[in-house]
């Protein structure tokens, strides 16, 4: 479903992760690591088609991917409801019924997000993923501010998910009782002289 | 596309952004320059359709740089650039909310503003389809100014030196199709809005994608 | 070997230490005899007087400012299409060399404008076309200026040049439409007789000469400068980053 | 409260807000005005004291509604209302880094822009006053009405539309100032000015509490 | 150093928490714990003045306390040293280095604030306290979206301001490795007898 090979990706022209390859076939979940600043976020917006690769490929359907970032692109002036039937008719699948469900919103489905709270907030926004009807999740930390019981909730969404053939690769710090292939990121830091070498102006002077 | 813009128009509603207060905008904008020129009417109908061309860009640039901004600060826009929906049709459906909710009730208006300002009753007429074929021009620039300058907090002033300069081919045929009231001046207002929604939203999108990475 | 060997930034500082001087040592001379002969070794005009020579400058200026945009214009198009960084920088190191022969063009105008016209300032549709183009040198000035990472800024700017280009045309037309002024017509059109004699036009072209190598002088400098800072910056980025 | 108003500023010049580029919109408004009035330099000179105000109240309305929405959506202003530089200090120490952006330059350039709209030269000297005197109520009102709306998304409009109004009295008194060139004009102005920066800070203070809470 | 008394706060008029007490001594932790949407943002956000109780008082000196909440106000375009900076100016003590140790900033001290990863970002946003001086933290999900390291940096600065005689009131979902008293808020959830008498509304129609 996802097949990368041989990626280095940065910020600014500047290469922070290089020569990290990764499968994900359908059905399973990749669990990003690595301490902060080590390049999760970066690595994702790259699978995700937001920034260009600076060596090697990403071979994916964009038309199977859905991104979910540490911002979590509620509007606070929509209700609940709206927020997810937005996303659903963006996508072009019909019910947003199923995010409500998958995240146990119901009972808030009718109240602006404004009046959230930060972790009902977070609910929201992974309740979206159920509704885009995707099959490849990349999502950046997805539980931060949940509490235990969402954490479960999340992670059964997760599993359903998988079940159904889908796949997920997600960047976190937190355990998440998802069993998944776990990989860290930093192992694959770009060292000064990849860095060096991907930067045009790597040897202007020299 | 529909559902991006009519998101947007729901937003702008319960924002307080909404059909009527863009008319209280334009009320308010007249009654200034009435003040500020004088009461002598000569002068006034002399400025008329300057003073509601000027409204309408007063307008668009007021509620310009919240056009991407907050997608880009609640992080919406990284969700839109990964959706179906390509970024070029993002960019127009912003463009096309904001023309609803900030030009089209000047142009509903025009009329009566026009009587404000007493402008001669058969300019008035020209004065709306020139609203109507110009404007569109205005939120569609505007649309691109703010993509450029999404990424900046407070890029208020930027957007505005950007995209006033853009802004002055309309103005100048918006005005003049008042006082001399031709046909190809009309057709040259068009021609600008029509060229504006066909490559601008590719220079929006253009840009967006960017700021993004 | 093409042309395009000079993307390479190394390669460009090389070339750069070359023709820069040569190009700063045509520009004194073009301007040193073009300015010397046209103040002290032409008639007065029988119209305007001694004040024709403010011809000189203002002239060579605002010609080069309008071409200074229009290089900016093929520096940007080669960036976006080749990704040539050099070019991207080019461009930025061009803008404020415009953005000064704009402005002395607008001013020299003015201080001829006093004794033709009686007044500095006079809604011209040339005139204010002009006054559009500092506009536009500004709004691209202060975008450079407000983005953080070069990359993204290269392109944003590359993208505002090409449609301000496309719109500054317009407004120049628009305002044609919008007002008829009473500015002089092209100086260096092919048939030159129509408006001014020999006599000022030699010295006029020679100035205009040096005035075009002074520009290209001035832009192989600040983009050889412009290459430095980001060597810098990319090295500083880097350790940042490590 | 400098250290606020030095961190303002940093960030308005950071973003491109800086003082050149409030001279350049200043430069677009007059030329924009030119070419909606018409290049006949007899209209522009009559309009141009107002000309020059309007541009002011623009610049003032483009930055006033990022004045404190940004602190808001990042909850520094939470933190800043828990600092111990009181609610009422943080108005004003933000109408004074935006009056130092917007109006402050304006005043400066008046009397080339004056030149530009041809003033007669013994209006400009009355025309800069003016500015000084009467601008800083600009801000400070502003920044009032952007308390009010503070919590609102894109209240671009709804703001404009609540702080004109509160505008009028400013701009008649310095358009008038122009004409009749005396100093009891000069002193409401002025009056003005001092009774906002006198009572709105309080005002605008209280209206953030209510916002936050 | 803090005392509360039949405490209750809400959002809106209405009352969401009720008859909560709570005593805080110089060099005590309390831990607020709770489900999503359980309110201890609310409380917080009382607790720090920034909202009115509708019942009950709060005693604390407000010149003791700082507030930091879920978003950690930190400026996009000013540098991590301009950030703490502003900060420490504000509060009137002098020197801001103390936060750069504390949250081992040192190294991203001259970045502009853009460029920080979220956790980065966060570790930035706690900086500040250790920067401002004050006596009673109030603190609402500090470590969201930290690394297990910085999590480790934070409690020791804790425990460093526990030391000096200092206290926190700290609302998380996470483990901070902190020994601190737990309260856990749901207990006190307003029921719908309260939340109608807090309410002026509440009898109008009945
Ligand atoms: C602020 C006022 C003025 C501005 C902004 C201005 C601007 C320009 C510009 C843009 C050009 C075009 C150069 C080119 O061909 O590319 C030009 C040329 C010229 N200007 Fe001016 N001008 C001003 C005032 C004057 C005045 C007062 C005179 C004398 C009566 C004058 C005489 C000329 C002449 C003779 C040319 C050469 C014709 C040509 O090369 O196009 N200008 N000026
Ligand atoms: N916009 C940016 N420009 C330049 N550098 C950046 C930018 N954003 C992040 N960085 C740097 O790139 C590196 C990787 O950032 P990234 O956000 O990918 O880390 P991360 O693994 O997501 O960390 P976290 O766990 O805190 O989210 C960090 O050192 C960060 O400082
Ligand atoms: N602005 C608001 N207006 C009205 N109700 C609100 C508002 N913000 C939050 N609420 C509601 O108040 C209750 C408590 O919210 P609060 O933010 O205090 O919970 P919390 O304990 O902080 O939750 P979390 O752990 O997710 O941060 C929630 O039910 C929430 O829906
Ligand atoms: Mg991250
Ligand atoms: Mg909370």
């Amino acid at each position: 479903m996802l097949d990368v090979r041989e990626l280095s990706c940065g910020r600014g022209g500047v290469a922070l992760l290089s020569g990290l390859s990764l499968r994900v076939a359908a059905g399973e979940a990749v669990i990003l690591r690595g301490p902060n600043g080590s390049g999760k976020t970066t690595l994702l917006r790259c699978l995700a088609g937001l920034s260009q690769a600076l060596a090697g490929q990403v071979q994916v359907d964009p038309e199977a991917v859905v991104f979910s970032g540490h911002a979590d692109g509620v509007k606070a002036t929509l209700s609940v409801r709206e927020n997810l039937a937005f996303w659903a008719s963006l996508y072009g699948t019909g019910s947003h019924e199923a995010g409500l469900a998958a995240m146990d919103l119901a009972a808030l489905a009718d109240r602006p997000a404004q009046q959230l709270s930060a972790g009902q907030r977070r609910r929201l926004g992974l309740a979206r993923l159920a509704v885009v009807g995707r099959k490849l999740w990349l999502l950046d930390e997805p539980t931060v501010s949940l509490d235990a019981r969402s954490v479960g909730l999340f992670a059964d969404m997760v599993r359903a998910h998988l079940a159904e053939g889908g796949a997920a690769v997600i960047a976190t710090h937190l355990g998440l009782g998802l069993e998944g292939r776990e990989l860290d990121v930093s192992a694959f830091r770009a060292t000064e002289a990849v860095a060096a070498a991907a930067d045009p102006f790597g040897e202007a002077l020299t | 596309m529909i559902g991006l813009i009519a998101r947007d128009l729901k937003m702008a509603v319960r924002a307080g952004g909404g059909f009527g207060l863009s008319l209280a905008f334009f009320l308010i904008v007249v009654v200034l320059a009435a003040f500020a020129i004088g009461p002598d009417t000569g002068a006034l109908r002399e400025v008329a359709p300057a003073v509601l061309w000027i409204g309408a860009l007063l307008a668009c640039l007021l509620s310009l740089d919240r056009m991407f901004a907050l997608d880009w600060e609640d992080g919406s826009l990284d969700l839109l650039a990964t959706a179906p929906l390509p970024l070029e049709g993002v960019v127009l459906a912003k463009a096309v909310a904001h023309w609803l909710t900030t030009a089209l009730p000047l142009t509903v208006a025009a009329p009566v503003l026009g009587l404000l300002l007493n402008i001669a009753p058969e300019a008035v007429g020209w004065l709306v389809l020139g609203l109507l074929a110009g404007s569109p021009a205005l939120s569609v620039i505007g649309a691109f100014g703010a993509a450029l300058t999404v990424g900046l907090k407070r890029g208020g002033l930027l957007l505005s030196v950007l995209v006033l300069p853009l802004y002055v081919p309309t103005l100048i045929f918006g005005v003049a199709l008042v006082e001399d009231r031709a046909v190809p001046t009309l057709g040259l207002l068009a021609g600008i809005t029509l060229f504006s929604i066909a490559a601008l939203p590719f220079a929006g999108a253009a840009a967006l994608r960017m700021n993004l990475r | 070997m093409s042309f395009w060997e000079f993307a390479n930034p190394r390669r460009f500082m090389a070339l750069s230490d070359r023709v820069a001087p040569v190009a700063f040592a045509l520009a004194a001379l073009g301007m040193g005899v073009g300015l010397i002969w046209g103040f002290f070794f032409t008639p007065d005009d029988f119209r305007m007087g001694s004040t024709v020579k403010i011809l000189y400058i203002h002239v060579p200026s605002a010609t080069m400012a309008t071409s200074a945009w229009a290089m900016m214009f093929i520096a940007s198009l080669i960036w976006l299409i080749r990704r040539h960084h050099v070019s991207a920088l080019a461009a930025k190191a061009a803008a404020p060399v415009g953005l000064t022969f704009t402005i002395i063009g607008l001013l020299t105008g003015a201080i001829w404008g006093q004794p033709m016209w009686g007044t500095p300032w006079e809604w011209d549709p040339r005139l204010t076309s002009f006054l559009i183009l500092c506009l536009f040198y500004i709004g691209y000035i202060a975008l450079w200026a407000a983005l953080e990472d070069p990359d993204t800024a290269a392109d944003l700017t590359s993208v505002l040049c090409l449609v301000g280009s496309v719109f500054a045309v317009l407004s120049r037309y628009a305002a044609v439409f919008w007002a008829q002024g009473l500015h002089q017509g092209a100086t260096f059109s092919l048939d030159k007789e129509e408006n001014i004699s020999d006599v000022f036009w030699f010295p006029a072209v020679i100035s205009l000469a040096g005035f075009f190598f002074l520009f290209v002088a001035l832009v192989f400098y600040r983009t050889a400068t412009e290459i430095r800072v980001r060597r810098l910056q990319s090295i500083q980025m880097r350790e940042r980053m490590a």
